[in-house]
């Protein structure tokens, strides 16, 4: 099994997505247990993939057809790519699960075929190594999920699609824009020779091709003015759709956007790029968590605290050091987890309650026992409590934050990492501390993925450091742009 | 050897979560008392090394090396923490009504433990995070309001000190306190940080410390925190949780004292830093005791009394002195042994009455004798009565402040020791003197876990005010020079002498003689307290006279210009506002119109256009 | 360093009309219709950045070499991009039928359910 | 301290009786000061001893439990160690042992029992009197403090001995001009302590009729008049050491004590009675100024 059997991680989603309408023809029940063993599949080749690359220490380079970059795309499975493919399979296959309990909207088998493309759209966006592939990845990961916004045809799904429609529409079409500056400027499509040229090319093509690249991209990683579409989106998007939102579709952008960022290092005027960046992501922290205090819906309040979260990492992510690389890839890792058990815990709420306004939520300590007990161990994960996992990587942001030079942006995050603190613990004492209720009966499966998710966290709570080094790893992956060049095989032609 | 650290400072959590485990009556109390016994043991034991050298243990977590060190002057405050945190096993055995309680008081102990012995900022601010998550977790259960409030500040707090640890993470590069209190060091030549950054640290760990301690401004969260949970626990919440805020300011000394001294030099002969201190610690020791002597509720008086006292260790750690610093770790012991027998004595009257108003307690002293008697050497002790270890503390750090020449700190603490006897004898009132209320007739004596529990407080508040020099004697080890004179039984300074011992024999045989006076006189019939100012007939209850509420009326009419002021409604004014704000931003950004939406892209693009040509 | 042609004048422009269609116009209809006028614009874009002035469409027949036709890579991604317009545009009519049936308007200032 | 030395047991025993008897008669002398101002010709000077032998005389005396008679049993335990701790003229006893600060806290130690043994009594009275007597004290605590501090600051000692010796050296206190100030602020306190006219609220005899000692009878009020005759010899040795630089002999101290005695007399037979917050609002103003800048003079 040489490298090249890596391309089923794009291949099998995409075979399995179309012949899900053939499935249906067989028989309409048989559709969602297909959609498991795919996404079992998927595991699989992932896992295979993650210690193929862990073991060797070697990315995995696939040509498209044979053909050798520049001319042909490539897809360029490093230490990041391989670890987050794997996530990516993994909470899809557990979404899988979640989505027999929780979709009941009649055409499954376009549910499936959507979901599977979602995770094709991710897997493609960051295993890719060609800026236009990255480009179709992103599009087939946009369409699919204004699709899947809209699955529940309820009116507020279809507005909080067409809001993510019309915003993703514009970055996309800006993002477009960049390719084409980038390409007129440089001849090349491919990441890795347009790192080698990015020094040698006029400094304002180069920087407002990469500006509307990152602000493409941006759109996609819910930055700060540009996240208007999210809450909603996240909001109105079946349960398990949003927790595929939040897991992974949103870093997958973030990812690309770095990955980008870091190639064009050469840029003479790269920093003033990283600190508009920097100054988005901590605007988005400090506006999406004052958002969240008073809401009156906790599955909006979480969405608002993933989107400050995620601007947390693209702090971290747009500090320009090798730190602040690794913390962004450790806190991705953790808010992953976390965020995947958080909207897990709330969507089973939603199914069993029949809403996820504060009032069901009152007593839940009593009638849903397990998904209160995930719910809780998510949130203070979340908030940052020591033992848990997300303090490790907070504590690694902070750090580099401060040595980078921005106080400024670490002492604004932790004052909106207090008020994070007041609604979570809010949420945990309505919870536990008031009101009651009969106990209600618990799927044991989700009971059990719940189980795995807090598992999880504690361990890597307790004991960082296995998870550490695969966050080291995986920066070292996006920030050592020259590691990256060279491994790639590149032809000698081009302009 | 080297895995006694790990133990003694998880030990307690281990047990919390067994304890958990196992929610049954019996066991958890077994499990929770052995895990609170544990620490105890194993500081006994390591008791003969520390005096000599220190003990370490190294382990790296997600990348930092977390270094635990036990020396002399860290085994001191883990003894303290021990004691107050036996005591609390007790306590809790009779009143704890869950495991969750068991989890977080003891998952507190492991927090307060571990701050003590680590030795590198991130296991700091890990066990500290953790501890005050724990003492969180302990309100929470029986109040929300109170909680957020205690969670907020202490979170702001720790926040500043992890904004403060970065700081100097990036400019020293070193994370654990040898390599930055070298670096720091010899920064004082190379001047890498400037005058304002040295400021900026300086009052993030400030208020870190000074929320942990209750310091002036930020006290607001200890009476109601206090008096929410549960109350045994409380007694090592406010006697041994309070000591890591201190702990810390003495930290800061250690760690950037030379340095601060170089940027802000002498004020009046005093380092400035730690006059501001002082200055704190006086201002909490006055405002904290006026306003426990005003309270109506048992628990809020004891919670407000117990932030004066931390007051008297701030200011004495701010004189600066050598002799100062042995004052302070004095009363770090004492005012633990004496404050956590107070919250017991609590526990029990609350345990047995189900009351917390003063005006509905009263005439106790029959029904709960032992009780009552650790509650009066309590009193003795709290007030500074000679023979006491308050006392002696106190008397340390009277001879620090004045003989360093800080007069006005001195003068607050007499108005503050004056109104700590004020308090006192009104608790000693409303609860056990004065007319029975006919309800309480039927209370019983507390249960025998509560009443050992207080014992054991109430020990080493008689055995170090009669011999104050085993205190003193550990405290010139743990320092390396001899700042306090004399042997075991008389403290010897070089402006002042106390014979603790003498002045004990002196007050018993002052007491024989006027025992003699009074049984050479006639025989005494005893008659019972009713029987007094109705010449005869019963009083009866609506005419059961005596006056609990509003103990001290004419004191809190004297300060009613003061108490208009209160920064507790201050802080509830700021959240209200920044909750308003939060809401207005989130309304005008995300008002769902898609349009607007767009425009917001629109602007960033003409941002980035800009941005370009700039 | 590409030469300023006066094909990037008319797709900055296309571009510029279609963002102010999105911006400015209240039916959602007509900034749908702005949108595929701004990706059209991206597509102009692209094909004028590979264009060599005096040159062929890029199709080799006898007449016509390598060296005589246009850049060929900017035309392929202007294929996928139409279709990807099109697959945009599709999706975005289906949900403004939704929305009609829902809200029974069209005009987005009414469209605010989800806010805040 | 297990080889007792005679010679201070003795002196002790010597001490204390004639502690008391003076104590008695400084009472007797108060009484008869007060009735000469007033014109009359008042009780004669050995009146207080009388009261107390005839009450010590009384066949039954009744008591509301054990804390009622440990109260003035502890209160009168507690002055005579505060007065073994003073340098009372020639006569070194205990001093040697404690310091300023030591027999400060001892003085205020009668307080607690006498409270002890009010509350104990369950009469809503001594109770108010024991509300009077806690706030007199706390209002005095500041102006007190400071003036200690004063004479501490500028003798650099806290050791009585030490502060004499360097007294008769340098001259007395009071010649000083910031313990000149610090003297005035002590005066007035001292006037609080020994519960005279102006701050007599403790025992407003009119309104409370002897507040906590309400109660008391028998030989409890003999104990109790015992240990206010101590506590005011106490009181004038401790004013004198510190202010009039001790003395060499008892007859030097005794002229002295009464020379104190009698400023507090002229004093207490001219003021009415403040009521509680007046004299706390009071003691917060002028005696603290006075006090911070007596302080601020010696630092």
């Amino acid at each position: 099994m040489n490298g090249q059997y890596a391309a089923l991680i794009i291949a099998l989603p995409l075979v399995s997505a179309f012949f899900v309408p053939v499935i249906k023809a067989i028989s309409k029940k048989a559709v969602m247990p297909f959609l498991l063993l795919v996404t079992l599949a998927q595991v699989g080749i992932a896992g295979w993939v993650f210690n193929e690359v862990y073991t060797s220490d070697k990315p995995i380079i696939v040509m498209a057809g044979g053909w050798r970059p520049p001319v042909g795309i490539n897809l360029y499975i490093g230490h990041f790519a391989a670890l987050f493919v794997l996530i990516i399979a993994v909470i899809s296959f557990f979404m899988a699960y979640f989505s027999i309990k929780a979709v009941k909207v009649e055409p499954l088998d376009k549910y499936a075929m959507l979901f599977l493309l979602l995770m094709l759209g991710a897997t493609g966006m960051i295993a890719t190594g060609d800026i236009f592939n990255l480009f179709v990845f992103m599009e087939i990961t946009a369409i699919t999920a204004y699709a899947l916004t809209a699955y529940n045809k309820t009116g507020e799904a279809a507005e909080a699609s067409m809001k993510y429609m019309i915003l993703g529409g514009i970055g996309s079409s800006f993002f477009l824009i960049g390719i084409a500056l980038i390409y007129g400027a440089t001849g090349t499509l491919n990441m890795a020779q347009i790192a080698q040229l990015a020094g040698n090319i006029n400094p304002t093509v180069a920087q407002v091709g990469l500006a509307l690249l990152i602000f493409g991209l941006a759109v996609e990683a819910e930055l700060f003015p540009l996240n208007a579409w999210a809450p909603d989106a996240y909001q109105a998007a079946p349960h398990p759709i949003t927790v595929m939102f939040s897991a992974f579709v949103v870093k997958a952008g973030l990812y690309a956007a770095a990955r980008l960022l870091y190639l064009m290092q050469a840029v003479s005027t790269w920093h003033s790029v990283l600190r508009l960046l920097v100054i988005m992501a901590v605007l988005t922290v400090v506006v999406a968590e004052f958002s969240a205090l008073r809401q009156r819906d906790v599955k909006r309040m979480i969405a608002y605290s993933s989107i400050s979260q995620v601007g947390m990492i693209a702090f971290a992510l747009a500090l320009g050091s090798q730190a602040g690389v690794d913390a962004g890839v450790f806190h991705m890792v953790n808010h992953a987890i976390v965020k995947a058990l958080l909207f897990l815990g709330v969507g089973y709420v939603g199914i069993k309650l029949g809403g996820t306004t504060l009032e069901d939520f009152e007593g839940l300590g009593r009638r849903m026992p397990l998904t209160a007990f995930a719910i809780t161990v998510g949130s203070l994960s979340a908030v940052g409590i020591p033992l848990f996992n997300i303090f490790w990587s907070k504590v690694r942001i902070m750090l580099a934050g401060v040595s980078a030079g921005y106080t400024w942006g670490v002492a604004l995050i932790l004052g909106a990492s207090v008020v994070e603190a007041v609604y979570y613990l809010r949420l945990i004492h309505r919870i536990w501390f008031a009101g009651g209720g009969e106990r209600l009966s618990e799927s044991f499966a989700l009971g059990a993925i719940m189980l795995f998710l807090v598992a999880l966290i504690l361990v890597i709570g307790f004991y960082p450091n296995y998870a550490w080094s695969l966050a080291q790893k995986a920066g070292a992956d996006i920030f050592d742009v020259t590691r990256y060049v060279s491994n790639v095989p590149l032809m000698g032609v081009g302009a | 050897m080297i895995n006694d650290l790990m133990i003694l400072i998880f030990a307690p959590l281990v047990a919390g979560i067994l304890a958990w485990a196992f929610d049954v009556r019996g066991i958890r109390e077994a499990i929770g008392f052995i895990g609170a016994a544990i620490p105890v043991v194993i500081l006994a034991k390591t008791y003969q090394t520390v005096l000599s050298n220190s003990i370490n243990y190294t382990i790296t977590v997600g990348g930092f090396k977390l270094i635990f060190q036990l020396t002399a002057l860290n085994w001191y405050f883990a003894a303290v923490a021990a004691i107050v945190g036996i005591a609390m096993a007790l306590g809790m055995i009779s009143t704890s009504r869950s495991g969750y309680e068991w989890l977080f008081a003891l998952m507190s102990y492991t927090g307060v433990l571990g701050v003590f012995l680590s030795q590198d900022f991130i296991g700091f601010f890990l066990l500290w995070e953790l501890m005050t998550f724990a003492s969180f977790m302990m309100v929470l259960r029986n109040n929300r309001h109170e909680s957020l409030k205690y969670f907020v500040l202490s979170v702001i707090g720790a926040y500043a000190m992890m904004l403060g640890i970065a700081i100097l993470y990036a400019k020293t590069g070193a994370l654990d306190f040898a390599t930055i209190r070298q670096a720091l060091y010899m920064d004082l030549s190379i001047g890498a940080i400037s005058k304002g950054e040295s400021a900026l640290l300086f009052v993030l760990f400030l208020t870190a410390f000074g929320v942990k301690a209750g310091a002036f401004p930020l006290h607001v969260w200890a009476p109601g925190a206090y008096s929410e949970a549960n109350q045994s626990y409380t007694s090592f919440f406010s006697g041994a949780l309070s000591k890591a805020g201190v702990y810390g300011i003495l930290l800061l000394y250690i760690l950037m004292g030379a340095k601060l001294y170089a940027e802000f030099g002498t004020f009046h002969g005093h380092l400035t830093f730690a006059y501001v201190i002082a200055w704190i610690g006086a201002i909490t020791v006055v405002v904290a005791s006026f306003l426990a002597v005003l309270q109506e509720d048992i628990r809020k008086l004891f919670a407000y009394s117990s932030v004066g006292q931390v007051g008297y260790i701030l200011l004495a750690f701010g004189v600066g002195t050598s002799l100062g610093f042995a004052g302070g770790l004095f009363h770090v012991l004492s005012h633990a042994v004496f404050k956590g027998l107070f919250w017991l004595v609590t526990a029990a009257i609350i345990l047995q009455t189900g009351k917390t108003k003063f005006k509905d307690m009263g005439g106790l002293a029959e029904k709960m004798p032992f009780t009552f008697a650790m509650g009066l050497i309590a009193v003795l002790s709290l007030s500074g009565i000679p023979p006491m270890a308050g006392f002696a503390s106190k008397w340390l750090i009277y001879e620090a402040a004045i003989q360093a020449h800080m007069p006005l700190v001195a003068g607050a603490i007499f108005l503050g020791s004056g109104l700590a006897f004020a308090y006192v004898v009104r608790f000693l009132y409303a609860v056990w003197f004065g007319q029975r209320p006919s309800d309480l007739d039927n209370v019983k004596e507390a249960p025998l876990p509560l009443l050992i529990g207080m014992a054991i407080l109430a020990i080493p508040n008689i055995l170090f005010g009669v011999a104050p020099g085993l205190v003193t004697e550990y405290i010139n080890k743990a320092f390396g020079s001899e700042i306090v004179g004399g042997d075991y039984f008389k403290l010897v300074t070089p402006t002042g002498t106390y014979n603790a011992l003498l002045v004990t024999i002196v007050l018993v045989l002052g007491l024989a003689i006027a025992g003699l006076v009074f049984l050479y006189g006639a025989t005494t019939r005893k008659i019972p307290v009713t029987n007094t100012y109705q010449s005869g007939n019963p009083v009866i209850e609506d005419y059961n006279l005596s006056i609990r509420r509003n103990f001290y009326k004419p004191l809190a009419e004297a300060l009613d210009f003061w108490l208009k002021y209160s920064w507790d409604r201050f802080y509830e004014r700021i959240a209200g506002i920044a909750e308003d704000f939060a809401d207005t931003l989130r309304q005008s950004f995300y008002n769902g119109n898609v349009q607007s939406y767009s425009w917001y892209l629109a602007i960033v693009l003409l941002i980035l256009a800009l941005w370009g040509v700039l | 360093m590409i030469h300023i042609s006066v094909y990037y004048f008319g797709a900055i422009s296309l571009i510029l009309i279609g963002l102010y269609a999105v911006l400015v116009k209240k039916n959602l209809l007509k900034m749908l219709i702005g949108l595929s006028i701004m990706e059209t614009g991206v597509n102009l874009l692209l094909i004028s950045v590979g264009y060599i002035s005096g040159r062929s469409a890029p199709i080799l027949s006898e007449g016509v070499g390598p060296n005589q036709a246009v850049d060929p890579i900017p035309q392929a991604l202007v294929l996928t991009a139409i279709v990807i317009g099109v697959a945009t545009t599709a999706m975005a009519l289906s949900v403004a039928i939704i929305l009609y049936e829902k809200y029974g308007t069209l005009n987005v200032e009414e469209i605010r359910r989800l806010r805040g | 301290m297990i080889g007792i030395d005679w010679k201070i047991v003795l002196e002790v025993i010597g001490m204390l009786i004639y502690a008391t008897f003076m104590g008695f008669i400084f009472m007797g002398i108060e009484r008869k000061a007060m009735a000469r101002i007033q014109r009359r010709v008042g009780p004669p000077l050995y009146q207080p001893i009388l009261d107390t032998l005839k009450l010590l005389g009384k066949k039954e005396s009744v008591s509301h439990g054990l804390i009622y008679d440990f109260g003035p049993v502890f209160a009168l335990g507690a002055t005579i160690t505060a007065l073994l701790f003073i340098p009372i003229a020639n006569f070194q006893l205990f001093s040697s042992n404690a310091d300023l600060i030591v027999v400060a806290y001892l003085l205020e130690v009668p307080m607690l029992g006498i409270m002890l043994g009010a509350m104990s009594s369950g009469n809503p009275y001594s109770a108010v009197g024991v509300q009077r007597g806690l706030l007199t004290m706390v209002a005095m605590q500041l102006p007190y403090g400071l003036a200690l501090i004063a004479i501490v600051q500028h003798w650099g000692s806290f050791k009585l001995s030490e502060i004499v010796a360097l007294q008769s050296v340098h001259g007395w206190s009071i010649t000083v001009p910031a313990l000149l100030l610090a003297f005035i602020v002590f005066d007035i306190v001292f006037q609080a302590m020994l519960g005279l006219e102006p701050f007599d609220i403790i025992t407003a005899p009119a309104e409370i009729s002897m507040g906590p000692m309400l109660e008391y009878g028998g030989k409890h009020a003999a104990l109790l008049f015992t240990q206010h005759a101590v506590q005011l010899f106490a009181e004038t040795a401790f004013f004198a050491v510190l202010f009039l630089g001790g003395a060499s002999n008892l007859i030097e101290l005794l002229i002295k004590q009464i020379a104190v005695l009698f400023i507090a007399i002229f004093v207490a037979s001219i003021y009415p009675r403040f009521t509680i917050d007046q004299a706390a609002k009071f003691f917060w103003k002028w005696p603290t100024i006075i006090g911070i800048i007596a302080v601020l003079l010696t630092v």
